[in-house]
């Protein structure tokens, strides 16, 4: 290879680093991207120099094929399909790291007829099985993601067992591909297996967690890329292949913890299911939740906010910390008021008694028959600790107790964040299906010390 | 509709039942309103207020023309023989302590509504006079406390030494008891609570106080939300605490209603002994008779060294605030139950069911009849 | 392969992966998707061995064909991942 | 040495000059102490407490036998009358008031010690019972406010509709008008602020009160802290700005005094005219003629709708606090002045030099000679 | 080079890395110095498996000589003297590089007398440079220190003309060292060259500001070894040496920027002086800044606090910040109280008031005369927005106007850290002598927003 | 030195920088002197070329007596550095 070549693969490899580094910065994500979409351009175009002219005709073809069906694909999407969509471009990723290696097989068994030494035919084997994994696991995490297939986790008995059976198999016939290089039939079974484990190993994850597992797949392409590298002596692979390996186990981890849970409890599968309220009788209301990171990202984009604050917000003492809150939004410009209920808490003014303790003046607090026109206009509408007082019960349930009492319309607003440490219910005793709404979302635990968090986070974030 | 405001004519009152604002809103709904001359001065609302907001201001004969009449206080049964047959009231009316007015009621034929009778539901909470006069008169008792104590509320560190914070020790955390708590932590008071409804200790501690847990508070009856009887055994245990505690306490506010009953005695003879001289006594329940032993209605006496203020109409005493209040939950209930046109009563229906307490001749209030046929 | 050859590939790997790790620290979660998509077209890279895997003349060999199949299921991945990463971020710029 | 306390015979007077605690400190010091019977009452002090604490309790004869006397009120020329020749008292004095009073000292050669002239040094805080009684003073006159007030002062939004916060407007941001603010914020209310001295600004808002610059400050002299002399046009200024705020304020409180002189009139009639019916003037200064024309000293009334309350001893009406704090501070000048043995003055000394009046058959107080030689 | 010894660097090279990376973290830092440390072992006994036994007695002759004068230093060394200490340790590294260099160029002149290639010529000339001006620097920087020199900035005229004009005549030079390899002259000539820069480069930098050179030094003196690295062929030179160059770099930033200056700013030098109380008359009292990580640091590691609120608090409506600070301490167990002085604030109980307001309750709040003996048993006393009531004047000095006013022992606390905006007086109009205490650090700006980001910083490290 | 080697030497230069400064972003100021006393310790990874331009026969050379003096440099360094870091690495440690 030139050295001009080199070069340019080490210029790409910088920007891959640079790329990635600042995907993970909100400010500058999209200029991130953009970088490492010009490393790639560099790293195709120096490798389309190094080539034999004749060949260029095809690879034209087909890189004009797969561009045009990826551009295709990545306009027409909508944005709730772009998840299945990262997992089926994640696949083909895959197969493609097991075409190169199966490719480079056939060229020195069948046309150059040279003996593979370990390191090459490791890397092969590896390929193979990582890049066949992320195929079919994407594949399947795709399905699961777009309905085609239940999103349900689906398990049997011996599962375990036929994995690591499986696996063993695998181990066994890689020593006979590597021994008898000549016989294709070892390789192919090779394949067969890796596209089986994939199956196997994501079906009984449920549709809940499939992002973690496409990020985690998402690594394996990466290490596919690496084995790669690896057989074609290209240290361009080995760089970016490694980045993405590393840094995709890495985002999984975050990805896991943001949801609560271990790497290894999703992996097991079984779990993942949407939260719903709990073992209640009634109608379950399903609800979306919310974790501090994340609510902290939506005040922090918001440019109206109104708190509804509640009974909850007294019984936690949450009123400081609301002010605190305050003070960050108005901070970042955000208009921030509180919208008090008449009946708000177990007593009479009694937000008005916190409120003022916390220092809050007078004028950012606003009567229920003022502030009711303007939900509709307001990004978020943080309800803390309330309860009856937004549950639109009142206003569409003859049935209900609370029937006819006048009510904060937070469901209007375009987001409604709730604070309250489980699916209780208020002082009426009732459900509040505000809570399972498309724009609600629930951020559960005590509202002291989950907004304490949240302002945790907006102030890293200034 | 003609709608009548008397002036009130108990003693000490200062309330009235229309507020100029709420006038403006009934005359917006089609209804006419005479007011009785001198009836808003109490609350610093005068006659020409009335008029401009759009009431006929008159003399008390030219009120007892009205399709409706309203007050704050029962009626009396010299006012009711003045009012025309058929016609209606709404007031404050705790029927079953009143046979007679029931009586005179009746006798004219007139519908009664009782704003004490609304009941206590999410629905009618605008209507809940019960709730925002007592709300008013916790505020009161904390500041007539404080006033009447000789020393302030805050911990203070000074120069010339320090100030301990005054102890406040009250008994029921009803919507008066909340407010009490809430107006003395602001005043920078410790504040300690008793109450029978084990739920209260949650709502006591939202607001600061501290809350004396009874231990074994078996035996206590709630229903709709009111403290309904309280066993013996428990009523002697919270004596047992209540001994210790009222021995360092400075400001005493008792808010401690049972519905349709005698209140109970929690602060015996014995334990205003056991206080220190100078503390002070406010006793909220005294016109139903009183958790203190000593206190007197009314009246403020000191015994054994302790201001007992039995003050019975606290909310009077914010006549400005009460009224406005008032006027909201009386004319909400107005409104609910009648139109331009008159009365819409409809007799399934829980509010009306609730206030509805004499209606063609008839004593029609089922709690009122059980409670007078005893 | 050589092995000294080979370590400085394995120095390379090791040093990549390092940094791939100290990189992600603290990812906002809104940032979550378009980071993974946006790294997962880099590891589309896998199109530079398709390209070496496609240069061969003549088009009868296995190897030949999967190299193309790999060309084309690279490009895809490359493309498309890069495209619809840009379009998720241009969403997120604030009004 | 023997130190008397008298009871004070002035109306309404129930502060005490000295509190038990104040008398073990002083019997530690090897002070022999008199108390007069029934001295203690009115602060909640018994005869029994001083007893215990180590005084004789005794009738007023007994009290006049000492070589110190301690009161709060000036004493009467009566009084000085029954001291010994050659003794001692210590008390406020505002000597520049009562010529008679130091002719009657002078005239027995007793060394007296005034408590409002303590120098207001770091070092004499401790004995500053002018800023003692003055904080406890705000903190009342907003209670007393409170109380007088036909509404509540916090914002509340209830089912029955808004209360709207209560507006207080404080004249003068000195020791009491901070309290008063301090006391009032903690109410609820909005608080707004006028004072002369420009430094006060950073003061009351450090109290959460909204301070009203009046444009165009010069004209304001101070000396050591206090307000000295205010040129006509600031005040006319003030007043104007005043004019505006008046009309919506609930309570005020007025607590500007300038150092010997009548204090200014801020609140003129045509102001309490413009304001609220219902509205309420709590004025502090009304001992040294009050800074409201209408208010009477001692009476509260009502006059244009607003309640006047002339309230000129606010102190004593927390006389336990009130007792406590001036028996520190007198202690304390007590202390700084003498030991067992005697005086032991040194006339070179800021504190000594401050509070001396009258000194072996002479008046040597140059404040008092200089006002009372005009 | 055998496998094996390729194998050791690699190993050695992962330790150095996870050495750097833990020493940047509080509970590992130590951990990490000795991983880092039993790397550099390794690849010292790698290195001398690989070469000739003959010449190992003068290797462990200077080995033993070096590593005993290395030794002693370090243990004798008192803890106050340190930083010079790794001032100088560092300048011989940079006096090594240079020495391996030269050696190397001597070597193939001299003794092997063959052509240096261009980029073993370019990495001798650079490793020269560097290593010489890390030298001379370094020692500057210790002199300075250690007061050998004075720490004031020394400066002339046509002193950044001086410096251009060396590095101009090093640039010739190299060229000719590079053309004329076989006459020594050139190559001392660039040895003299790099070592008169480092001096010039220091010399004008005052005193406060040599943290950060010997910081930036220790980043060239990885830079040298890098440089070494290329010379030798060796990787384990190359990642450490760069690992220890980029590292330095961020660290220096780091550094300047918890000064608040930038890195041009310290290293155009003539500044660095210990700030002052400013152009007050009077007894000008020298003070020691802490900047709010720091304090977030020194209450992360106590085990007891007072807090000593003044007028300032209230001022800058401090208390409910105050009240956070507590929370976060009580977290981690270190008992929190409030000397409240009986005049703090401008009128009696003025601080009650306000610590009332923030919820802070009564137990906390502890007068004069119960607490002044507990200061001398606090490891932190924080001053906040107090000035007068902890005068020590009012002990001591009888001319000053507070003499004989009880004040709060604070300047009996191991460690007392002041907020405040400024060296403004209090209410007394006075000097505060204690802001010039050796256990005394200030904390300047607004109360209010000065505790905030402490209290961010302790919500980050916990 | 051909410029294969070169350029891995290279990747390896940049990688390792990169890693240097990402592994380094919040530092608590008290680790500021512990963590540059600490990487010039590691510095002195020098030694080991010290080490090489020892290894030469017979003491005649300047070559030789520079590489001992740089290695006796070299070593004070690595082992002053270590040590000294430690010591005050040791301090920290909570009572
Ligand atoms: N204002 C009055 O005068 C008055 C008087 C009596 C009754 N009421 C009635 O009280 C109700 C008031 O409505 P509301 O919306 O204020 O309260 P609510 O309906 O009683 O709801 C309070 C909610 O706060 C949550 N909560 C409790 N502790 C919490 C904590 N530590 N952190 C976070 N959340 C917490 C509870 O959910 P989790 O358990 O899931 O956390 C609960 O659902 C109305 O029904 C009104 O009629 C009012
Ligand atoms: N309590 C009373 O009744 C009373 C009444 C009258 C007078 N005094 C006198 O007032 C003094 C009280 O002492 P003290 O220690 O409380 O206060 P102080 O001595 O007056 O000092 C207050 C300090 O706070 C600082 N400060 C002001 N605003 C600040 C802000 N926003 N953030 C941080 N710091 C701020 C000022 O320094 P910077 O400008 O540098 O920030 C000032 O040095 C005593 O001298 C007392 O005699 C007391
Ligand atoms: N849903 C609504 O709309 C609504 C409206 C108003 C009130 N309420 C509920 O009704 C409850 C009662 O309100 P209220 O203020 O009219 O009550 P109340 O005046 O009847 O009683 C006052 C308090 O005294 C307590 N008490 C009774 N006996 C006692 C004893 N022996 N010792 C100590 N405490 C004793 C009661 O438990 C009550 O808390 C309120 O707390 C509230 O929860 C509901
Ligand atoms: N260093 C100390 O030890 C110490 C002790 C106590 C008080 N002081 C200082 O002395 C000051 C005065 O204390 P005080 O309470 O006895 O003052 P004061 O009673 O003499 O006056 C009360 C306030 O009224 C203000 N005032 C006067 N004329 C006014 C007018 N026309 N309009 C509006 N306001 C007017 C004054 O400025 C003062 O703030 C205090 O604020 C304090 O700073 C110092």
């Amino acid at each position: 290879m030139s050295n001009i070549i080199q070069l340019a693969y080490l210029i790409a490899a910088i920007l891959f680093v640079l790329g990635i580094k600042f995907l993970g910065k909100t400010k500058d994500a999209r200029k991130g991207n953009m970088l490492s979409a010009v490393g790639m351009l560099l790293a195709i175009v120096a490798t389309l120099i190094d080539l034999n002219l004749a060949t260029f005709p095809e690879m034209l073809a087909c890189l004009v094929v797969g561009g045009g069906i990826g551009l295709y694909y990545a306009k027409k999407v909508e944005m709730t399909q772009i998840p299945e969509m990262v997992a089926l471009f994640n696949g083909f990723g895959g197969l493609a790291s097991l075409g190169v290696a199966l490719s480079d097989h056939f060229l020195k068994t069948e046309i150059l007829a040279v003996e593979i030494d370990t390191v090459n035919s490791v890397s092969i084997i590896a390929s193979v099985l990582i890049g066949g994994v992320t195929f079919t696991g994407s594949v399947v995490a795709w399905m699961k993601l777009n309905g085609k297939i239940s999103g349900q986790p689906i398990t049997f008995k011996g599962q375990h067992a036929l994995n690591l059976g499986l696996l063993l198999t695998f181990l066994t016939v890689a020593v006979f591909t590597f021994l008898y290089q000549d016989d294709p039939m070892y390789i192919t079974i090779l394949v067969v297996i890796s596209l089986l484990v994939g199956i196997l190993v994501v079906i009984p994850i449920g549709g809940a967690d499939m992002p973690v597992v496409i990020s985690l797949l998402n690594s394996y392409s990466g290490m596919a890329a690496t084995a790669t590298g690896f057989i074609l002596n290209n240290n361009v692979l080995i760089v970016a292949g490694s980045l993405v390996g590393a840094s995709g186990i890495i985002l999984t981890q975050i990805m896991c913890k943001a949801m609560n849970r271990s790497l290894m409890n999703v992996l097991l599968g079984g779990f993942g299911q949407t939260t719903t309220s709990g073992p209640q009788d009634g109608p379950q209301i399903v609800v979306k939740e919310v974790g501090v990171e994340e609510a902290a990202m939506l005040f922090d984009s918001a440019s109206s906010v109104i708190v509804v604050p509640g009974y909850g917000m007294a019984v936690a003492q949450a009123q400081h910390v609301i002010r605190e809150l305050m003070e960050q939004c108005e901070k970042r410009n955000i208009q921030f008021r509180f919208a008090i209920h008449p009946v708000a808490g177990r007593m009479p003014g009694h937000m008005n008694v916190l409120l003022a303790e916390a220092n809050i003046s007078y004028d950012k607090l606003i009567e229920m028959d003022e502030i009711n026109d303007d939900f509709s206009n307001t990004d978020i509408v943080f309800v803390v600790g309330a309860n009856d007082v937004v549950n639109p019960a009142a206003r569409t349930n003859p049935q209900s107790p609370i029937f006819g009492m006048p009510i904060l319309n937070a469901d209007k607003a375009r987001t409604v964040i709730v604070s309250k440490r489980s699916m209780g219910k208020g002082y009426a005793g009732i459900e509040n299906e505000l809570f399972g709404y498309p724009n609600c979302l629930m951020l559960f635990g005590d509202a002291k010390q989950t907004i304490t968090k949240v302002v945790g986070e907006l102030k890293e974030m200034s | 509709m003609k709608v009548g405001v008397l002036k009130e004519t108990k003693d000490y009152e200062l309330r009235v039942a229309l507020s100029p604002d709420v006038v403006k809103l009934l005359k917006k709904k089609e209804f006419d309103v005479v007011i009785e001359s001198g009836a808003g001065d109490g609350s610093y609302f005068s006659d020409s207020d009335y008029e401009q907001a759009g009431a006929l201001v008159g003399p008390a004969s030219a009120v007892f023309e009205s399709d409706i009449l309203l007050k704050v206080n029962p009626f009396t049964v010299e006012e009711i023989g003045q009012m025309k047959e058929n016609a209606a009231c709404i007031s404050y009316m705790y029927a079953y302590q009143f046979p007679e007015m029931i009586e005179a009621l009746n006798k004219k034929s007139i519908s009664s509504f009782s704003m004490d009778a609304v009941p206590r539901i999410s629905r009618a909470q605008k209507m809940d006079a019960l709730s925002s006069q007592a709300n008013l008169a916790g505020y009161k008792a904390v500041l007539l406390g404080a006033n009447h104590l000789g020393k302030i509320f805050p911990l203070m560190m000074t120069a010339s030494g320090t100030i301990t914070p005054a102890k406040v020790l009250i008994f029921g955390a009803g919507v008066a008891g909340l407010q009490a708590i809430a107006t003395a932590k602001r005043l920078g008071a410790l504040v300690e609570v008793t109450d029978v409804r084990p739920e209260t200790k949650e709502q006591v501690e939202s607001l600061g106080g501290r809350f004396l847990t009874v231990e074994g508070a078996e035996g206590v009856k709630i229903e709709g939300g009111y403290a309904k009887e309280v066993s013996a055994e428990f009523l002697e245990k919270q004596q047992q605490l209540i001994r210790e505690k009222i021995k360092e306490a400075d400001l005493v506010i008792t808010t401690a209603l049972v519905m349709g009953k005698k209140s109970p005695i929690l602060v015996t003879e014995d334990m205003v002994k056991s206080m220190k001289t100078g503390s002070v006594i406010i006793d909220m329940a005294v016109e139903s008779g009183g958790n203190c032993e000593l206190s007197e209605k009314n009246k403020t006496v000191v015994k054994h060294g302790v201001t007992l203020v039995g003050e019975s109409n606290l909310p009077s005493l914010l006549p400005v605030n009460a009224s406005n209040l008032y006027a909201v939950n009386i004319s909400t209930l107005l409104l609910h139950l009648a139109n331009r046109d008159g009365f819409q009563l409809d007799m399934e229906e829980e509010i009306t069911k609730g206030v509805l307490i004499t209606h063609r001749g008839e004593l029609v209030h089922p709690f009122t009849k059980s409670i007078l046929s005893k | 392969m050589d092995t000294t050859a080979l370590i400085m590939l394995i120095y390379v790997l090791v040093l990549a992966s390092f940094l791939g790790f100290e990189l992600i620290t603290k990812v906002p979660p809104t940032l979550h998707t378009p980071l993974m998509s946006g790294s997962n077209a880099i590891s589309g890279i896998t199109i530079v061995g398709a390209l070496i895997a496609t240069n061969e003349m003549g088009f009868t060999t296995l190897s030949k064909w999967l190299g193309m199949l790999a060309l084309v299921l690279a490009t895809i991945n490359v493309v498309g991942g890069y495209a619809v990463t840009d379009r998720m971020l241009k969403m997120f710029k604030k009004k």
